[in-house]
């Protein structure tokens, strides 16, 4: 049951995450605040990638002369690394995308707001 | 029970394609009047000559057949010029020589707009109608029925008033979802039986069905069919499509539409469920029935008209359910009086309309209460109009006299009186609808004197021809074309003997 | 509107909940992602690299190499994905020096 | 030499022209356009090829860096997803050629970055549609997405609104994506396709598959705007640049849908997916909603791009209501749907262009006769298309039609079988209610009788007419094609799709 | 927001510790072979020191450091050195992006794969920084300080 627990708890830490980044995605008005919303659930997921990825008593997955190669329980799956720094570009590409947008909007409406917004664009 | 052979030929492909053919000159000569009117004319005769040479081999039992290509897998496009097809193509090409000539002298006495757009469609409604008569199974029925269905629509709205695009909206609304159950029922059809094509007796050959299964299934075919056949309650957009230019409503209730619509309850009836099932499960009681009321409402309300075309219709709706009825009392006499009553309202309810149209066309008078004397001054159309009007009340010797007393020998052979009841009755009716026009046309005097005579000759011809066509194949109805035999032919085959 | 965005991040949360009761334990050495064969025979992916990387592109650095080479691929379109992005900024935010 | 690496070539060579466009385009502009064309022509060329080597020679496969899976990257050519591509390649060319007549009056001389990223989105489809390998179908799916929010945003006032809610909604799609792949990953320790399939069998009854299919399915549904994630389409199509939408409407979702298909039948079994987490009839009830609500919605749009976007999210739910039956004829109706609906949207959102063009509105309301006397051949294309999306023979839109119909009675399922029927009379309804504008309402001016007033004149001189063959025979030809799809369809059914039924369908 | 003033103290550190960063993310670049390190991460590093100097600086001045315009052109250029190595491995005859095919005489096929990855994170560092400075300039595009 420990073990369970012990073997799980971060798992369920990173769903917290997940969801708050979702809650501000969903509930908050402000677009701003939706993206920050968004990077906490993108960076939610890469630390769900990371996780997953530990084995006890391994280390980093550089190749030490002493240890060698030859027991892949000596090092830390690389691979989910590998895969979360390819998404985390991703990410910076995807909110740098939202922030121009952002931007635009901000030009043509003056307001971040999103009921102000849709009041602002039925009236233009 | 034994097919008939099957050979392959081009024709009936030929058939279908001349007016498709003739669709692109005419839009190209749409500058010219008459290089387009002569397109039309040549790809009408043109198609008829060729339905024409299909006609010896059908007698004969050799069935001229064409497939496209496999069209979904398993069913194919495949044309086959069986008797029945072969009968209902004779009728369409055949009147629509007659129809195209007198569009010609309508649309110019009128000078109606876009004659081109007029022209074209009409070709195409005339593909259509061939190809549902020859189309081998329900898929290139359905096919061709769609095209029937977008390609009237034109016509419908050709005056492009507001009356003429309600009409149009209406006639859309029945057709397209008459053509969507008609398809779902076909999909149906395909999943039960395995096979979509047309045989007599039926086509599910032993298949097992729930008696609710194949109950939907048949008002399913009937919803499709049953509402280009204007079988009550689905006929409202019949009398609405009055609105259209009356060659149209000649078309529309002589030749293609609902001819096409009957044409699919025989061939639902006789070629996809069969008399067995139709049998088993007391469909034909039901399509009886609803035959029967609808004979005698259509002739009730057909009273009420003041308009003449509206009140011809309503005749039309009454007639088409004889038609129905005789396939569904699924007795040789009654078949063979059903098929014939195809060709024999055709005459005579063209001959009808032309009439109004000529009138129409000379002296603008569409209501009945004002045609006070015009037989005086139109005795040609008059009189033609006499012949058909009797015809349709079913006194000899007009053809519809014939077809009639088969109809009525079918409910006997199916020792049924009620249809008997039903058509002496009907009868009484269409001559107590039909009397009062022509006594005011010939015996009451005009209020104010007309001004014109006679319609132009390219309209008076047709009216006379039918006319003469209805008296003569009253008097035999296996002249010209042996519709008879062809008829015989039919139902012999989709019950299963050899007919009387 | 809000109650019924509340119950699906609930479900969310729980469909969430519900599958991590499914993972392996973490650092579990013989989970079937570390495995050297996987359930099937064929090869584990991560175990792979880690003894091969070195062999393969004389390179200590496992990540390098599958970034770079094994999944070289994947780096490409990422690099493409931020390429995109300056593309997107470019074309929304940019405006002519002509017109403005 | 280089051919035998056909199966990668499409998206490299799009990669290529994509970023050659920027350096190319420092000293004069003028090439961007060009460059797109010739890189879109030549991705047809290429998928054809690799559609006949797939028909010849079966499926083909590609590691990149000579890695065999499931170490390295794996493309995959199979006569579905061979099929697909050229289906896209084919309708952005088209698309593309009509670009070049619209003279980017709507990016305002930033064509270089546009057609940039007008082939990274193409360059993004492709990849999605033949990789082999599930995290590299993420990657793509993220420069597809990146490209589209892009090529949203720079539309009208309104665009970057619409293109950011598609943001939002479009990355957490992604993210769920992602997720899902996180917990698949975990569980078979696979990236590759065909490997996962064969693990997943063998860790049967661990919640983390289910949940992992579900986040998947979910965010790919976002992506597809299958019907209660369908919020972003309607603005996202409506403000979007002409064309833009005419190259998203046909591309963007069917990719997606392909997607979808491929994670349920071809990655999880189809036992699975219908029996023991029955997600598609989750999708196919989904769908058949989704069906009628886009068809009711766009009967109430009086804009023409609006109301395309709605029964846009209709026609979705055709493809979504084919997988969702998750038996052969269903799945033949939607891969046949993917195919048809590319083409009829395609061909519609060119008219609606070239409306724009013309008269700088496609406001249903102001449509008259004297667009027809304008613009003859576009409106007979249109009406072409409009009557295949209602479904009449012998256009195509009837046969995925029949396809479905089939399998809905196969499936015993009368509902799906009468919103497949009931929604092609909506269409029938909404747009007939165009034709009847544009063929039969005569312009304001004849209609009063006296002479014309002002505002008409100058309407009347603003519709430029087709004298511009680039703007008119796209159009055509998509629409026209789709009578050539319709009566062929059997052979493409029998030739492509009947060869690749997923397995225990 | 507040206007920019040029301010001594600020201007002259970061000109002296800009380069440093520089110099630090390519040691990130070209150390990514044997620790934690490689393309992205330099890149940002570079791009760091570039963004160091327009926020100090403001962004007149930083445009005779790295011209906006440059961006997009030099970020393609990166991703085209990516693809370059990939395609040249193709042409002479291996799959794409299989370095050990790679035109060059005298290495084994790994010190091949291992020069392709260092040529590879070189051209993805190059593109990193390139497009994130860009990005950076495109938000502050039209802001009040310049």
């Amino acid at each position: 049951m420990t073990d369970f627990f012990l073997g799980h708890y971060a798992y369920w830490a990173i769903i917290f995450l997940l969801i708050l980044g979702l809650y501000g995605m969903i509930f908050k008005n402000n677009l701003a605040k939706k993206l920050i919303g968004m990077t906490i659930f993108q960076v939610a997921i890469i630390m769900f990638y990371v996780a997953s990825a530990v084995k006890w008593a391994a280390t980093v997955p550089v190749l030490d002369p002493l240890t060698g190669a030859a027991d892949a329980a000596k090092y830390i799956s690389p691979l989910q690394h590998c895969l979360m720094l390819t998404a985390i570009v991703v990410g910076v590409a995807t909110s740098g995308v939202a922030f121009s947008l952002v931007i635009a909007i901000y030009r043509h409406y003056k307001t971040l707001d999103e009921s102000i917004l849709m009041k602002r664009m039925k009236s233009s | 029970m034994t097919y008939p052979e099957i050979y392959r030929s081009f024709i009936p492909f030929y058939a279908v394609m001349v007016s498709l053919i003739a669709v692109p000159l005419i839009m190209l000569s749409s500058r010219h009047a008459n290089l387009r009117e002569f397109w039309t004319l040549a790809a009408s005769i043109v198609k008829f000559s060729l339905v024409f040479l299909l006609l010896p081999g059908a007698l004969a039992g050799r069935i001229a057949g064409f497939t496209f290509w496999e069209i979904s897998p398993g069913i194919a496009l495949a044309l086959k010029a069986d008797q029945f097809g072969v009968f209902f193509a004779l009728i369409a090409s055949g009147l629509w020589i007659l129809t195209s000539i007198y569009s010609i002298g309508y649309v110019r006495g009128l000078k109606e707009h876009k004659q081109t757009r007029y022209f074209a469609s009409f070709a195409v409604c005339l593909s259509a109608t061939i190809g549902i008569a020859f189309a081998a199974n329900l898929l290139t029925f359905v096919f061709f029925y769609e095209i029937l269905t977008i390609a009237t629509y034109p016509l419908v709205i050709h005056k492009e008033t507001k009356v003429a695009i309600a009409a149009g909206r209406k006639y859309l609304v029945y057709t397209l979802t008459a053509g969507v159950l008609l398809i779902a029922a076909t999909a149906w059809t395909y999943r039960i039986a395995g096979t979509v094509d047309f045989r007599a007796g039926g086509l599910f050959g032993n298949a097992s069905f729930s008696p609710s299964a194949i109950t939907v299934l048949f008002l399913l075919f009937l919803g499709g069919v049953g509402v280009k056949a204007a079988i009550m309650p689905l006929h409202s957009w019949l009398p609405a499509a009055m609105a259209a230019p009356t060659p149209v409503s000649a078309l529309l209730h002589a030749v293609a539409v609902v001819k096409s619509g009957v044409f699919g309850v025989v061939r639902v009836v006789g070629f996809v469920f069969g008399p067995a099932l139709m049998r088993q499960f007391d469909l034909n009681i039901l399509l009886a029935t609803v035959a029967g009321v609808t004979i005698i409402l259509a002739s009730l309300l057909a009273f009420r008209q003041d308009n003449l075309k509206h009140r011809l219709a309503y005749s039309t709706v009454g007639h088409l359910s004889y038609i129905v009825l005789g396939a569904a009392l699924l007795s040789p006499a009654s078949l063979i009086g059903g098929l014939l009553h195809i060709a024999n309202h055709a005459t005579m309810k063209i001959t009808l309309f032309f009439c109004a149209g000529a009138i129409y066309v000379r002296h603008h008078k569409e209501k009945i209460s004002e045609l006070d004397g015009i037989g005086r001054v139109m005795p040609w159309t008059m009189g033609a109009f006499t012949v058909g009007a009797i015809g349709l009340a079913g006194i000899p010797p007009i053809n519809g006299f014939v077809s009639k007393w088969q109809l009525g020998l079918g409910a006997l052979q199916a020792d049924e009186i009620l249809p008997l009841a039903v058509l002496v009755l009907s009868g009484l009716l269409n001559a107590g609808y039909f009397a009062p026009i022509i006594y005011r046309a010939f015996l009451k005097k005009p209020a104010v004197p007309f001004d014109h005579g006679e319609a132009s000759p390219a309209m008076v011809i047709p009216i006379v021809i039918t006319a003469l066509f209805s008296l003569l194949l009253g008097l035999d109805p296996d002249l010209f074309f042996h519709f008879y035999r062809l008829a015989a032919t039919v139902s012999g085959s989709i019950l299963g003997g050899t007919g009387p | 509107m809000k109650i019924i965005n509340g119950i699906l991040l609930i479900s969310f949360g729980a469909l969430l909940v519900y599958a991590s009761l499914g993972l392996p334990n973490r650092g579990d050495v013989d989970a079937v992602m570390h495995r050297e064969k996987s359930p099937t025979g064929s090869q584990g992916a991560s175990s792979y690299y880690i003894r091969n990387a070195d062999k393969d592109a004389n390179t200590p650095n496992m990540v390098t190499v599958i970034l770079a080479d094994y999944r070289g691929y994947d780096t490409l379109g990422e690099e493409t994905v931020i390429l995109t992005a300056g593309l997107i900024c470019f074309l929304i935010l940019r405006r002519k020096k002509n017109k403005s | 030499m280089i051919i035998q690496n056909s199966p990668a070539l499409v998206p490299l060579l799009l990669l290529a022209a994509a970023i050659s466009i920027p350096v190319l385009a420092i000293r004069k502009t003028r090439v961007a356009y060009p460059v797109a064309v010739a890189a879109s022509l030549f991705s047809v060329m290429i998928s054809a090829y690799n559609m006949i080597r797939v028909w010849e020679s079966g499926p083909l496969t590609y590691h990149f860096g000579g890695w065999f899976p499931p170490i390295g990257i794996e493309y995959v050519l199979d006569s579905l997803s061979a099929f697909i591509a050229l289906v896209v390649n084919v309708v952005a060319f088209v698309v593309l050629c009509h670009a070049g007549g619209l003279k980017g009056e709507e990016i305002s001389g930033k064509s270089v970055p546009y057609y940039s990223l007008v082939l990274l989105f193409l360059c993004g489809a492709n990849g999605i549609i033949v990789t082999g390998d599930l995290f590299n179908l993420y990657v793509f799916l993220e420069i597809f997405s990146l490209s589209m929010y892009g090529l949203i945003g720079i539309g009208e006032k309104r665009a970057p609104v619409a293109a950011f809610r598609y943001l939002i909604m479009g990355t957490v799609g992604a993210s769920f994506y992602l997720l899902g792949l996180g917990f698949l990953y975990i569980i078979t320790g696979s990236l590759n396709m065909a490997d996962v399939r064969n693990i997943l069998p063998l860790v049967q009854g661990n919640p983390a598959i289910a949940a992992a299919l579900s986040l998947m399915v979910i965010g790919m549904g976002i992506k597809m705007a299958i019907f209660p994630l369908h919020g972003w389409l309607p603005d996202a199509y409506t403000y979007a640049p002409s064309t833009t939408s005419a190259l998203v409407a046909p591309i963007g979702t069917k990719v997606a849908a392909y997607v979808i298909i491929r994670i349920l039948f071809f990655v999880f079994d189809i036992k699975f997916v219908s029996h023991t987490w029955p997600i598609t009839d989750l999708i196919a009830w989904l769908a058949a909603i989704g069906i009628i609500y886009g068809s009711v919605m766009a009967m109430a749009q009086n804009e023409l791009k609006r109301m395309l976007a709605y029964s846009s999210v209709a026609q979705i739910g055709y493809i979504g209501l084919g997988i969702g039956l998750a038996n052969p004829l269903g799945y033949i109706g939607a891969v046949l749907h993917i195919l048809n609906h590319a083409f009829m949207k395609g061909a519609l959102f060119l008219v609606a262009a070239n409306i724009r063009k013309n008269s700088g509105h496609s406001d249903i309301s102001k449509l008259d006769a004297s667009y027809r006397k304008k613009l003859p051949w576009s409106m007979a294309a249109f009406t072409l298309a409009a009557l295949s999306m209602i479904g009449l023979p012998p256009t195509a839109g009837f046969f995925s039609k029949w396809y479905l119909a089939l399998g809905a009675i196969d499936k015993g399922n009368w509902v799906f079988l009468a919103v497949i029927l009931i929604s092609s009379l909506l269409n029938a309804v909404y747009f007939f209610r165009i034709l009847e504008k544009v063929y039969l309402v005569p312009p304001p001016a004849q209609k009063a009788g006296e002479d014309l007033p002002p505002e008409t004149k100058e309407r009347e001189g603003s519709l430029i007419g087709e004298e511009k063959y680039s703007l008119m025979i796209p159009a055509v030809v998509l629409s026209f094609s789709l009578l050539l799809l319709g009566l062929l369809n059997a052979n493409i059914v029998k030739g492509i799709i009947q060869r690749i039924i997923p397995l225990g369908m | 927001m507040l206007r920019y003033k040029s301010n001594l103290i600020i201007l002259m550190v970061s000109r002296v510790v800009s380069p440093f960063i520089m110099l630090f993310a390519l040691y990130v670049i070209f150390h990514g072979h044997y620790s934690p390190g490689g393309g992205f991460q330099g890149g940002t590093i570079m791009a760091a020191s570039l963004l160091l100097m327009r926020l100090a600086a403001g962004r007149e001045i930083a445009q005779l450091q790295f011209k906006t315009i440059l961006g997009t052109p030099l970020g393609s250029i990166g991703v085209l050195i990516y693809f370059g190595t990939g395609f040249a491995a193709m042409l002479s005859g291996g799959e794409f992006l299989n370095y050990s095919f790679l035109p060059f005489a005298g290495f084994t096929a790994a010190e091949l794969r291992s020069l392709g990855i260092l040529m590879v994170e070189i051209g993805v560092g190059l593109a990193v920084m390139a497009i994130l400075v860009a990005i950076y300039d495109d938000l502050l595009e039209g802001y009040p300080h310049d």
